[in-house]
């Protein structure tokens, strides 16, 4: 009896809710366009700058009278960085919204949890996650793309730099999250044709509290350089513990570093840092020359504007997934087939963090040139040549 | 060899308290044998050796003339011990008549997959089981309460539970800690026509109690130990007038002249 | 670098996280010994101390004690209100839901540090301006002897308020056996309330020392906990000394690890030794006589 | 068993009109991609019920079962390319290997020691998924791992998702069921009950809280395979604490008492955690934590209590 009673409860418990959550019916005209990021959980400082970038574009493109004078509709839903969670927003903007197309997932794992439901649905999909296992086989990623650099470029970036440097024995340190995993991969696989020998491969968890072990072991290994790949804390305390440890040797940093945030946050003890980065984070700082520094220098005087605070990499891969679906939409409106052609055909696309080249085989469309390598130079990043 | 239970030079140390120490008797078939020794004398240390909730460190234990010290509790449930605790240990949670289910655990066999299908060897067994159970209710005279939780029982009943479940294993010899613990005077006079009608439906008793009028009463043969030493063995008259005996329960408050 | 100075490193380090996780495990252990619960929210007041001291002097710009001290206040409050709240209306409910009921106010905590602090980490100035120094060619960050510093005042204190004052003793009683104490006249309610506080106290000044050495954000709470768990059953729960010893030995055992063998799996090793730990003493090294164990 | 015909005819009934119902309600047109998630937890939440709730031992480590199965199938379909059946009986065999070798020392502490014991031995395989990279594919994990399919039919489509573990979910509960009207039902109470009592009666306490652990262990690797051939895609932060707190949660939300308990607090939890909460947008975390305190600590006996509250609520009143 009280089961039946408490399974009756919930049933009414959904109707309710689903009352609640009702969305009245759209004007025909509208077009939807879904965004899954990962807004709390352990993503949150990539999700957050992503939503608040898509959020704000939505408003400026509306304003500006929408696509083809549709209006558009941002459906934006949190995968708490959980894979479950991020595989059912994925299928209830699908299911229910019916969107035509989806940006995100923040976060490589929650991207690769859907992989199957977006091809099934047929259903384009722009991620702002980077492994390069997103978009590869292209042949089995048909409906699928993905906007940030793949680690391989930063990492052959960062091995050419070395290479004329004359940096032959590196040490690397890699945070045990998907972002850390897929780097070390790369570090390891390309070190070779760069002639680099890895003499120290340190692993650390993404809440450890100090990383001065992993450091001195690089220390006595003889490394002439430390690359350390994380995001989040871990990649401050890498900065610290190697300032503190006097370690005479240089330290590169992952492209998670292009935040001003973390700048702050390390203070002077990251003087010296290089990383290779994206466009974005140096608008200021490009040749008038360079075709980005227009929408670079627009974007961050919005964002820094409606939200007080500085820019930051994932906030651009979010405006470079959201405006090369708008772009498609223009040409091929609120049909997924079309759009998803449209976005694979997209050529000389203008973004922030590079210029986009899709093809068939290529579902990622930037190379290692889009990338720069800069250096923390009196508390703000400085071109290196 | 015509004991029962005999236990052989049973040692048991407490960090370095002995509170058991050498201590050897002997349990003839149906007999009802009582063990007596004031507060601390080591009485129920000894009840959890021969049931195996403790390990003995020195001494042999045989139950008919077969050595069962090296068993856990659980195997020497099934070779044929079972007992109740003097601080009533029923399962709380579970109906009366269940409780006394659980004692038919060591007499029955269908294991998980059985179980779990419900097979209809596992679906006889469980017939038996509850056949049994209620036989055993009806021997303490439980039967109306079996759909109570246990612990809604008031303590006397609770008393008569454990009981109705240590017969419910069919043990050879069963050991009552201390029954009459917190029973009114009707209670304990039941308590005892139970007791021989347990040694009449042919189980050993053995039991640890510290009312002496029910001791006296009952017992074929009492055990008096003390300061975890044996100190007197015998029929009930002549441990009564045992002066050892007399001595150690001086300080305590019993008057041996009553009875 | 020597291999003499690559070990000393080592266990320099070891030790500084190994405090951390020490003051954790002291937290754990004073509500434990009151209530026999284990407080998953511990953590919580190790992020909230830390947020807060990052609110006092980098928001409100007061000066190292000032904040210190206010910090600490907050947090205490946080602490009683937790128990006020939570705790105490309970009754008769088993062991097991109170610790559900701690995990939900953990969620808890954590979303109001996300929504007032955001997502992002923190840090805090170092207590003292002076540079690393050098120890056997190893180097030392101040701060860690800040952390080693405060850690042992707060073992100190707690045993000196546990060992001499009547209300410590009072409140040991009121692990023994609540009912006893009740009838003697001891307000338990009221001692459950001061080990929440002081607990939570002792979590904010954890939070607040280690900010400057390791950052701080909002979801960091859940591993601080649990290694302060590990550290409190290896050293026996409800000891106070165990905690302090054990905290030190998980993080040794992690340091060297990660030194030695392998960086990837040196909390699995920690794991791993704190489990044959349990297997072979059940009851953790330093097991009190008291260390009694309520089932779920 | 009269009682719990009544409850599983219910059950089955709700499970037949739900999918009806979600077909032809478009605001709850999602419904039916939760209730399969549900379905998987609840799998592993009968399995955790009969465990915590009958046996009374905790454990603080089931998300390690769930991955250890999920790991199983999803290499051996999509590594080694064998039959997902194949995946399914190697992760439980796994599973119940490794549940035994760690059951047979943890299952001798008891209380908050063994949750540390369970909770060290969760974090463990964690780290074990995330460090063998070869194997795991380490913390980026690895996609494309198969659907399940019997002959050349693919479950692969939502509905027949939702049978196959809503099927698979009936089978554990009748299975559970019948254990616990049965002599190893009852001998796992008398061990929650009192242990030294339940030794002394006959039952052999340390082999039965082990079988309960394997047992548990089983039904988790099962819900592990279903997730994996589900979601085609695994990493280890599936698998993680948090999650093993999450199916402790369930089980006591919906009351610890009763497997019926563990279905519905399992459910409850996971369209709260997924669906009904987005609407408080930032602040679906606090609201989250409001609900479970307040059930824990107004409902200490879980949802299943309620209804008996209730009835004395009124009994007394009158």
């Amino acid at each position: 009896m009280k089961v039946s009673k408490c399974l009756g409860l919930i049933l009414v418990f959904m109707f309710v809710i689903a009352g609640f959550q009702a969305v009245p019916a759209m004007a025909e005209d509208v077009y939807k366009i879904g965004a899954v990021f990962s807004i709390s959980g352990r993503g949150a400082f990539l999700g957050e700058p992503e939503k608040k970038t898509a959020e704000m574009l939505a408003e400026q493109l509306n304003k500006q009278g929408g696509i083809n004078g549709h209006p558009v509709k941002l459906i934006i839903y949190d995968d708490e960085s959980d894979a479950t969670k991020c595989n059912l927003a994925v299928k209830k903007l699908i299911n229910k919204d019916k969107v035509p197309v989806i940006i995100g997932p923040t976060l490589s794992g929650t991207t690769l949890a859907v992989v199957r439901v977006v091809e099934r649905a047929k259903i384009p999909l722009v991620s702002c996650a980077a492994s390069y296992k997103i978009v590869t086989p292209v042949e089995k990623r048909h409906w699928i793309f993905k906007v940030p650099g793949s680690d391989r470029h930063v990492v052959s970036k960062l091995y050419q730099y070395m290479q004329s440097k004359g940096i032959k024995k590196v040490g690397i340190m890699t945070v045990s999250t998907g972002f850390g995993a897929s780097g070390r991969e790369e570090l390891l696989r390309l070190a070779p044709k760069y002639g680099i020998t890895i003499v120290a491969d340190e692993r650390y968890g993404p809440k450890d509290t100090d990383l001065t072990v992993q450091l001195t072991k690089i220390k006595a290994s003889g490394a002439q350089a430390v690359v350390n790949w994380s995001v989040g804390p871990t990649q401050i305390l890498a900065v610290k513990n190697w300032h503190d440890l006097g370690m005479k040797i240089p330290l590169f940093q992952s492209h998670g570093f292009g935040s001003k945030k973390n700048l702050e946050l390390a203070g002077p003890a990251a003087e010296g840092v290089m990383l290779a980065l994206g466009k974005v984070n140096v608008g200021p700082l490009l040749p008038d020359s360079d075709p980005q520094k227009k929408v670079i220098l627009a974007y961050k005087e919005a964002y820094e504007k409606k939200y007080g605070e500085p820019i930051s990499s994932f906030g651009g891969h979010a405006w470079d997934a959201f405006n090369i679906v708008v772009q498609a939409m223009k040409k091929a409106g609120p049909n997924p087939a079309k759009i998803r052609d449209c976005i694979e055909n997209t050529k000389g696309f203008v973004g922030q963090h590079g210029i986009f080249n899709f093809s068939p085989q290529d579902h990622n469309g930037l190379s290692e040139k889009d990338l720069v390598m800069v250096v923390v130079k009196n508390g703000d990043w400085a071109l290196l040549k | 060899m015509t004991s029962l239970l005999e236990a052989r030079g049973i040692t048991k140390h407490f960090g370095g308290i002995k509170a058991l120490n050498d201590i050897t008797f002997r349990v003839k078939p149906g007999q009802i044998k009582a063990i007596i020794g004031p507060n601390g004398a080591g009485k129920t240390t000894l009840f959890n050796c021969i049931s195996g909730v403790l390990k003995a460190d020195k001494g042999e234990i045989r139950l008919n003339g077969e050595s069962i010290v090296k068993l856990p509790p659980h195997r020497r449930a099934a070779a044929g011990i079972s007992r109740t605790f003097q601080n009533v240990a029923i399962f709380p949670e579970m109906t009366v008549l269940e409780n006394v289910l659980v004692g038919r655990h060591c007499r029955s066999k269908c294991e998980m997959l059985k179980a779990g299908f419900r097979t209809m060897s596992m679906r006889r067994e469980e017939k038996d089981i509850e056949d049994k159970g209620w036989s055993f209710l009806e021997f303490v005279g439980l039967e109306e309460q079996a759909d109570k939780l246990a612990s809604e029982l008031p303590l006397g009943d609770q008393r008569m539970l454990e009981i109705a479940r240590a017969l419910a294993t069919e043990p050879k010899i069963v050991l009552l800690d201390e029954p009459a613990g917190g029973l009114n005077t009707k209670e304990t006079e039941r308590l005892a026509e139970l007791i021989h009608q347990i040694r009449n439906s042919g189980v050993t008793v053995l039991l640890v109690e510290h009312d002496m009028n029910l001791v006296m009463d009952i017992s074929d043969e009492i055990l008096v130990i003390n300061f975890g030493k044996k100190l007197a063995e015998g029929d009930p008259k002549s441990v009564k007038e045992n002066p050892d005996v007399i001595n150690a329960y001086l300080g305590e408050d019993i008057d041996f002249s009553d009875l | 670098m020597n291999d003499t100075a690559q070990l000393v490193q080592y266990i320099l380090t070891g030790i500084t996280v190994g405090a951390i996780y020490a003051l954790v495990g002291l937290g754990y252990n004073i509500i434990y010994n009151v209530t026999e619960v284990i407080n998953f929210a511990q953590g919580e007041f190790v992020v909230l101390g830390g947020l807060v001291m990052v609110f006092m002097t980098n928001t409100l710009h007061l000066s190292l004690p000032v904040g210190f001290f206010l910090t600490v206040s907050v947090v205490t409050i946080l602490g009683a209100l937790m128990d006020k709240l939570t705790i105490e209306p309970i009754k008769d409910a088993n062991v097991l839901t109170l610790i559900i009921i701690t995990i939900a106010v953990s969620i808890i905590f954590r979303g109001l540090a996300m929504l007032i602090w955001g997502r992002d980490p923190y840090a805090l100035p170092a207590f003292s301006k002076a540079p690393p120094f050098t120890l056997f060619h190893a180097i030392i960050q101040p701060q860690a002897l800040w952390v080693l510093g405060i850690t042992t005042i707060v073992v100190i204190l707690l045993s000196l308020f546990f060992r001499f004052t009547m209300m410590g003793k009072a409140m040991l009683a009121c692990a023994d056996s609540p009912e006893a104490s009740r009838l003697m006249g001891i307000p338990v309610k009221k001692m459950v309330l001061i080990s929440f506080v002081l607990s939570a106290a002792i979590g904010a000044v954890a939070g607040i020392v280690i900010t400057p050495i390791s950052l701080m954000e909002y979801d960091r709470g859940a591993l601080l906990g649990l290694k302060g768990f590990g550290a409190s059953i290896l050293g026996g729960l409800g000891s106070f000394s165990g905690a302090v010893i054990a905290g030190l030995i998980l993080g040794l055992i992690e340091s060297l690890c990660a030194g030695y063998v392998s960086s990837g799996y040196k909390d699995a090793i920690a794991l791993i030794v704190l489990l044959l730990v349990l297997f072979v003493k059940p009851s953790g090294f330093f097991a009190g006589k008291r260390a009694s164990l309520k089932k779920f | 068993m009269g009682c719990e015909k009544k409850k599983i005819l219910t059950l089955v009934s709700f499970l037949v009109i739900f999918p009806v119902l979600v077909n032809y309600i478009p605001a709850i047109s999602n419904y039916l991609e939760v209730m399969i998630f549900a379905g998987i937890f609840c799998l592993v939440t009968i399995g955790l019920s009969l465990l915590m709730g009958y046996a009374g031992q905790i454990s603080l480590g089931h998300a390690a079962f769930l991955g250890i199965g999920a790991y199983s199938s999803g290499i051996i379909t999509a590594k080694f390319g064998l039959s997902p059946w194949i995946g399914i009986a190697a992760g439980i065999a796994i599973s119940s290997c490794i549940a035994v070798v760690v059951g047979i020392p943890s299952l001798k502490l008891k209380g908050h020691y063994l949750a540390m014991a369970t909770l060290g031995f969760g974090e463990i395989v964690f780290i074990v998924f995330n460090e063998e990279v070869n194997l795991t594919g380490g913390p980026s994990g690895f996609a494309d791992i198969p659907y399940l399919h019997v002959g050349s039919f693919e479950f692969s489509s939502e509905l027949t998702y939702y049978i196959l573990v809503w099927a698979v979910v009936l089978m554990g509960l009748f299975f559970a069921l019948n254990l616990i009207h049965s002599r190893v039902g009852r001998a796992w109470r008398a061990i929650h009950g009192n242990e030294m009592a339940a030794e002394a009666m006959g039952v052999p306490t340390s082999r039965y809280k082990l079988k309960i652990f394997v047992l548990s262990s089983i039904y988790a690797s099962v819900a592990g395979s279903l997730y994996t051939h589900y979601i085609c895609f695994l990493n280890p932060s599936s698998f993680d604490l948090f999650w093993s707190i999450k199916f402790v949660m369930m089980v006591i939300v919906g009351g610890m008492s009763s497997v019926w308990g563990a279905i519905i607090g399992t459910i409850l939890l996971t369209y709260l955690g997924n669906e009904w909460l987005s609407a408080f947008k930032h602040f679906d975390v606090l609201v989250y934590g409001i609900i479970l305190l307040l059930i824990t600590m107004f409902l200490p006996g879980g949802i299943v209590s309620l209804p008996r509250i209730l009835r004395s609520k009124r009994t007394n009143s009158r």
